[in-house]
């Protein structure tokens, strides 16, 4: 009787201190070690600046749309209509420059208007309707589809697109610098700062955390979950503008797919430094790791199968990481 | 380690007909001693634009563009052209920088058209299933609606699939168009843009027991071919997608000597017409077609 | 101690709600008076909670009126109660589990810098002193997941002052704490209220009742029956108002003891730093309390015994066989049963029913046989009915949803669950919190019962009276480890309490 | 203050009454007022007897796949590998009957435990090492994609397929309803009685309800949780062999799309009768919504654009209805 004992770990605070660094930054050193690993693979063609460079410029889009949606996600609700409202931002924004002869900074900022007019319905049918956030913004992104469909017909808009909309995600800034890292990064700066270190940001925590209570402290939940809405549609636009303005066309569905990139960026980075809490940081963590897996694997050239399977496993990896650190370091 | 890569850019790498291209484009890679790499872009242009760049930055021998219209690959063309490499598409069209191109699917439907309104004898109903977004759907249904300028008798319904769910769509799209279109009022056909929304039509017939609607395809893909054999289908246009992916990559180093003296051009490999009737003689030619 | 005399802050005039099919309030007055401690009182369900969410603009009334400073107002966001200068400490807890006790406390009034960021040097220098005055020891810096529930009410509390409102309602907010805080509180409520602030108090604790209020209104099923003040305002007539008339019999009598065989032995059980290695015996037909200070590790401990959390180390034995509790589960199975702390989140499923809730830990028990795992309604339904009956739940019928009901009713569906199942060791974390005077004793009634056909009971409570009102012997914890056993006559509220506080020069007694 | 509240303060006892009907039944007055609109819009088409069939014998398949998603929601988690996971064992089980040549019986037994074994493998990543849902199923279901594609190199398998086995979908039974239907009916019913009727479903319930107090309750929440994705797989599993069987082939990707059918189905369906929680019956009526809005739109005869902009409508109201019913009622 004496040797059965309840306790059953013998974890030294040592290895448990060690357990508590794998669980803040597990899905970090998921990325550092896979960045590693292809650079010991593709030691020519994958660790050069060019490459990095490439790297995050081509993922520039899905983190700002990302970064929109974890706002959305961070006020409790999610938002399924961003791929469906950025590939007919594009459409619209390169049909206002080509058919309408409009300004291209006019353009974009009434795009980025109706980025934020879709927000809003999305929340006043979430808020107000009280319906679930899924079907609401699932209803708004078909509806989104068809006004797409109505407005091109289906058809891209392709030619007469000029040459500085193009320049708009090909140019470069200072140093060389590809202007969408740029704008991504003074999207997701100025997100970090509004969610982080405003008064605006710590009511929208409150309403994620817990919305009975922020509510009880005086919080307009409905209104602060909109802005979730309202800012997820504008960075949804961003994308869809610097998507056509990067394919150089505006055609339905082209953006459709970001849906699930941001959210696969969003869920992963989710399970950086925090547990399970939403923000940006871990999204622009969460996106590396999807780019980098995409961009490793391919330069690698492993076949296409194996390619799923690695990014598939590359994401499950990542957050195990981070969350058995975390269940090793508590138990 | 050095052999020359080619960089295959597939909308769809797990699709029939991007499948068959990229094994006539292995088979001639083999034969040359290219190294042949796939990228599945998963039907995501930027995907597929960031492949190409991807392709770039390895140096890459050439780069194939599958399906993805080159209007919709700006960024990657730019990212090639600048690292000097050609960019070829397969159904992509020719512009900007590309090279070249083949499996303009766009002029194949026209046999299947004919053979269609010729069945139609002018009157009666037709249900199309387009894909608008997609270039060469979208270029074939130009070809029908010009067609059918001449048949004003003939009622036509289109409905718009979606990528992925194009089985379910032309399911759906046709029990609904059956529903008001019940057995004995007149010809009836349907039309898909390729051979997938029509293969999901067929499955509503069936499960209707429907046969008096005939059913049209587009590309030719095993399944179509199948269907045709069985019964279900009435026509397709054979792609000879194999064929197309062989002989882009015998010619891409034509390209790259060629340098910028190149003019572009498209290299078509001519579609066949399969129905009912010659659908066994087609098969005895072509046994790996449906294979 | 006399009524301030002034124009009343608040009146509520003849305001009636209900839910559904269910009258929560068929008519409720009562005025509130600048410096008043106004206590709200009335059994389980009686409508305290509900006229409170009124006032904070959570639900509208149906019918009569609300004036504020004399004008007829329609209170329509807790926002807009905010600005009225109503605060609120709610009887369901409202945190944010994500956030720092800092930014909990500044919920919704955060300061700003110049440049409109948030400025969190100041906030702090503002909220430390309240913070410490009401007994906030956690820095503000920390996450308050970590906190026990008392901490979080005191938060709640700290919130509520920051604001410096007109009026402070609190809804039953010594529920959770335990001797020492609900001190600091009451200096807090004299305080305030010597400021001028109004105070609105609701407890099912009379002598806290007593002890504070200057007047005091009783609600009795939906309708406000009485006030009292001054020379009206004593015990048993709150207890005849309460109850209407037939006051609850007394305190159960204590039994001898310890003299049953052994039937839960625990070992030297430890999990650092909030249980440091414990043990005690358990008897057949006893009645153990565990008191102590909040924080002393007693619900930590018994999640330990029950496998809800792992232990370090420690032997346990149950009926003299070595017992390792893997996950709730296991002991479930081996005979063990808890009510804890927490009802609406470890304790309920608060959109399903009673008899949902009630059925969850006697699944087994519903079954048409053990091989066909239907559930019987009939069984279902009568298991709830038992319930219900036995613990005097008020509810419309065993299909409303437990969030629905009041409190104290929701706490009596937790125990509830445990009655027909006649667990061989049931835990009870908290057994009457926020359980009227009536059902606390019939509870206490109940615990006495079930300990006589021989199951071994371990009760935790942080009110000093509840452990010698059921309890053969209670073992005092601090600071993780037992220091000090009382048994039979020497179970008293002032020993009890004594011992809490008797910490440091004495060595932690560790004797089963 | 200045925003809307939804006021009731002056309703009556009865519009309570009445809007508390809109509550419990509103996504089923929506259904319903739907078909009615149809039927008067298109009274020789729509409203037949073989066009319900019709629309039923096509649903079917989606509503399997909803059905089992209802459980891994109701566990409160979410499966996104049922699609990919339905196109693999359509591929899977063709490929067992055609090329080794497997009796169809022993091939689906076969496929479905696959489906389970999927199941397992989502809740052991879930439940074990801790990982989100959305992370973890988006994982499996990328490596299942890889391995669909490593099975079958892309290419469709289509020669050989048994007449035997298309029968399986094109079949008819009894009073000439179709299979579908009937293994439909049996699967939903199935869970049904297991949800609503058993030990094990009310567990299912707890543990999506509040999985702390199921916990604490003696129930094995791990196992449960697990018990939820393996329903889904298994439920993925058979509506991606009757899509082989109903096309006549498998085909890589073919049931992608019934991912987000299945999930607007299973949120449509959580505002039938109770607020916000999952159940069965609820996703019947989703996915009843659905098919007849689509089947409708389609015979009625609106353009493309607007059938998408219909559908949409079509969610957001049906939800709306409810919603909007309960808080007027309830507030
Ligand atoms: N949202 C609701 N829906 C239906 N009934 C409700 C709701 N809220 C409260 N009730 C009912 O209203 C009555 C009064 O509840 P209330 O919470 O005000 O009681 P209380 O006096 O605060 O009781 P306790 O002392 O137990 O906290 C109860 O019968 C309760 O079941
Ligand atoms: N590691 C932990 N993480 C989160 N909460 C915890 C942890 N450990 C304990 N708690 C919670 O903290 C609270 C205090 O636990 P503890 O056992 O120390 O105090 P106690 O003596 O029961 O006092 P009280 O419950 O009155 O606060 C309990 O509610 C317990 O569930
Ligand atoms: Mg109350
Ligand atoms: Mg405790």
């Amino acid at each position: 009787m004496s040797d059965i004992t309840i306790g059953s770990r013998h974890l030294s605070p040592g290895a448990k201190a060690a357990l508590g660094v794998f669980a803040r930054y597990g899905t970090i050193i998921g990325l550092l070690a896979m960045i590693l690993a292809f650079s010991l693979l593709s030691p020519r063609a994958f660790p050069t600046v060019s490459n990095f460079t490439n790297v995050l410029n081509q993922a520039s889009l899905a983190m700002i749309i990302a970064g929109g949606l974890t706002l959305a996600v961070t006020v409790g609700e999610l938002d399924l209509s961003i791929g469906f409202a950025a590939s007919l931002h594009g459409i619209l924004v390169t049909g206002l420059i080509v058919h309408d002869k409009l300004p291209i900074p006019l353009a974009i900022v009434i795009v980025v208007a109706l980025g934020a007019v879709i927000g809003l319905i999305n929340g006043f049918i979430v808020t107000k309707m009280r319906v679930n956030s899924v079907i609401a913004t699932l209803g708004v992104g078909t509806i989104i589809t068809g006004c797409a469909f109505a407005y091109s017909a289906g058809v891209p808009i392709v030619s007469g697109v000029p040459e500085a909309f193009l320049q708009l995600s090909l140019g470069r800034w200072l140093f060389g610098i590809p202007n969408n890292i740029v704008i991504m990064a003074l999207v997701l700066g100025g997100l970090w700062v509004l969610v982080e270190r405003t008064d605006i940001g710590q009511q929208i925590q409150a309403v994620g955390g817990n919305a009975a209570a922020a509510r009880l402290a005086g919080i307009n939940v409905d209104r602060i979950k909109t802005l979730g809405f309202v800012i997820s549609g504008m960075c949804a636009a961003l994308t869809g503008i610097l998507l056509a303005s990067r394919l150089g066309s505006g055609t339905t569905s082209a953006a459709d797919s970001y849906l699930l990139t941001a959210f696969a960026a969003v869920f992963l980075g989710s399970a950086t430094l925090r547990d399970g809490e939403f923000h940006i940081l871990g999204t622009l963590v969460g996106a590396l790791i999807i780019a980098f897996g995409f961009n490793g694997l391919n330069i690698f050239g492993a076949p296409t199968f194996s390619q799923y399977i690695f990014q598939g496993a590359i994401l499950i990896v990542a957050v195990g990481l981070s969350s058995l650190g975390r269940v090793l370091a508590e138990s | 380690e050095d052999k020359p890569l080619v960089g295959l850019v597939s909308i769809s790498a797990t699709e029939a007909n991007n499948a068959r291209y990229i094994e006539g484009a292995k088979k001639a890679g083999e034969e040359l001693g290219y190294e042949i790499s796939v990228i599945d872009a998963a039907g995501s242009a930027d995907q597929a634009n960031a492949a190409i760049q991807n392709f770039a930055q390895l140096g890459a021998f050439a780069i194939v563009d599958m399906v993805f219209p080159w209007s919709s690959i700006g960024a990657g063309l730019d990212a090639a052209k600048a690292a000097g490499i050609p960019v070829v598409t397969w159904g992509g069209g020719l512009g900007g920088s590309v090279a070249a191109t083949n499996g303009s699917g766009g002029p194949m439907v026209v046999p299947v058209n004919e053979l269609m309104l010729k069945n139609m004898d002018g009157k009666g109903a037709i249900l199309e299933l387009t894909y608008r977004t997609g270039e060469v759907c979208r270029n074939r249904e130009v070809e029908l609606d010009k067609a059918l300028e001449a048949y004003p008798d003939i009622e036509v319904t289109k409905n718009e699939v979606r990528i992925p769910g194009y089985f379910e769509d032309g399911a759906q799209y046709a029990n609904a168009w059956l529903a008001s279109h019940p057995a004995g009022e007149g010809n009836l056909a349907i039309w898909g843009c390729w051979d997938d929304p029509s293969i999901g039509a067929i499955g509503s017939l069936r499960s209707q027991g429907r046969d008096d609607v005939l059913v049209y395809g587009v590309n030719g893909n095993a399944q179509a071919l199948e269907n045709i054999k069985n019964g279900h289908m009435t026509a397709t246009a054979w792609q000879d997608s194999f064929t197309e992916g062989y002989n882009m990559v015998k010619m891409l180093k034509e390209i790259r000597d060629a340098g910028d003296s190149w003019e572009p051009k498209a290299v078509e490999v001519p579609a066949v017409l399969v129905t009912q009737d010659t659908v066994e003689a087609f098969l005895s030619e072509h046994p790996d077609a449906i294979n | 101690m006399g009524t301030p005399q002034a124009p009343p802050f608040v009146v509520v005039r003849n305001v009636t709600k209900s839910f559904g099919g269910a009258q929560a309030l068929k008519g409720v007055s009562l005025d509130i008076v600048p410096g008043e401690v106004h206590g709200l009182v009335g059994a389980n369900g009686a409508g305290k909670s509900t006229l409170i969410r009124i006032l904070a603009g959570l639900v509208y009334p149906d019918g009569g009126t609300v004036a504020i400073d004399g004008k007829s107002t329609v209170i329509d966001t807790p926002h807009h109660a905010t600005e009225l200068g109503m605060n609120f400490i709610h009887q369901e807890l409202a945190f944010v589990p994500g956030m720092t006790v800092l930014q909990n406390i500044m919920l919704g009034i955060p300061k700003r810098t110049r440049f409109g960021l948030v400025d969190w040097k100041a906030m702090a220098r503002e909220v430390a002193p309240i913070a410490e005055r009401v007994g906030i020891t956690a820095p503000l810096g920390a996450s308050v997941k970590g906190l026990s529930t008392a901490e979080n009410w005191l938060i709640n509390i700290c919130r509520a002052l920051v604001r410096k409102a007109r009026l402070i309602v609190m809804d039953e907010p010594t529920a959770s704490l335990s001797a020492s805080e609900s001190e600091k509180l009451f200096a807090i409520v004299r305080d305030l209220s010597a400021s001028g602030v109004a105070v609105l108090y609701v407890s099912h604790r009379l002598d806290e009742i007593l002890d504070l209020c200057h007047r005091v209104t009783v609600f009795r099923d939906g309708e406000s029956v009485k006030e009292l003040a001054g020379e009206t305002l004593t015990r048993p007539a709150l207890v005849e108002a309460i109850v209407g008339g037939h006051p609850p019999s007394g305190a159960p009598v204590r039994h001898a003891g310890s003299n049953g065989k052994v039937v839960l032995s625990v070992d030297g059980i430890a999990r650092p730093p909030r249980v440091r290695g414990v043990s005690f015996d358990l008897h057949e037909g006893e009645v153990l309390g565990l008191g102590g200070l909040v924080g002393a590790g007693r619900t930590e401990l018994v999640r330990l015994i029950y496998g809800a959390d792992r232990a370090d180390g420690g032997r346990i034995t149950l009926d003299g066989k070595p017992f390792a509790p893997r996950s709730p589960r296991a002991a479930v199975r081996a005979g063990f049963g808890l009510v804890p702390e927490e009802r609406r989140t470890e304790g309920l499923v608060l959109p399903k029913s009673i008899a949902f809730n009630v059925g969850l830990a006697n699944l087994d028990k519903l079954v048409v046989s053990p091989l066909l795992r239907l559930i019987s309604p009939r069984a279902r339904a009568n298991l709830a009915l038992e319930a219900i009956r036995a613990l005097a739940i008020k509810a419309q019928g065993i299909e409303t949803p437990v969030g629905r009901l009041s409190g104290g009713n929701q706490q009596k569906v937790v125990i509830g669950r445990w009655l027909q199942r006649a667990p061989r060791v049931l835990i009870l974390d908290e057994p009457t919190r926020g359980v009227d005077v009536g059902a606390r004793a019939e509870i206490h009634r109940l615990i006495r019962d079930l300990a006589a056909t021989g199951q071994a009971i371990l009760v935790v409570s942080s009110e000093p009276d509840e452990l010698p009102d059921v309890c053969d012997r209670v073992l005092v914890m601090a600071e993780g480890r037992i220091v000090k056993e009382l048994s039979g006559p020497a179970v008293t509220r002032g020993a009890i309490v004594a011992a809490s506080y008797a910490e440091g020069p004495n060595p932690p007694e560790e004797r089963p």
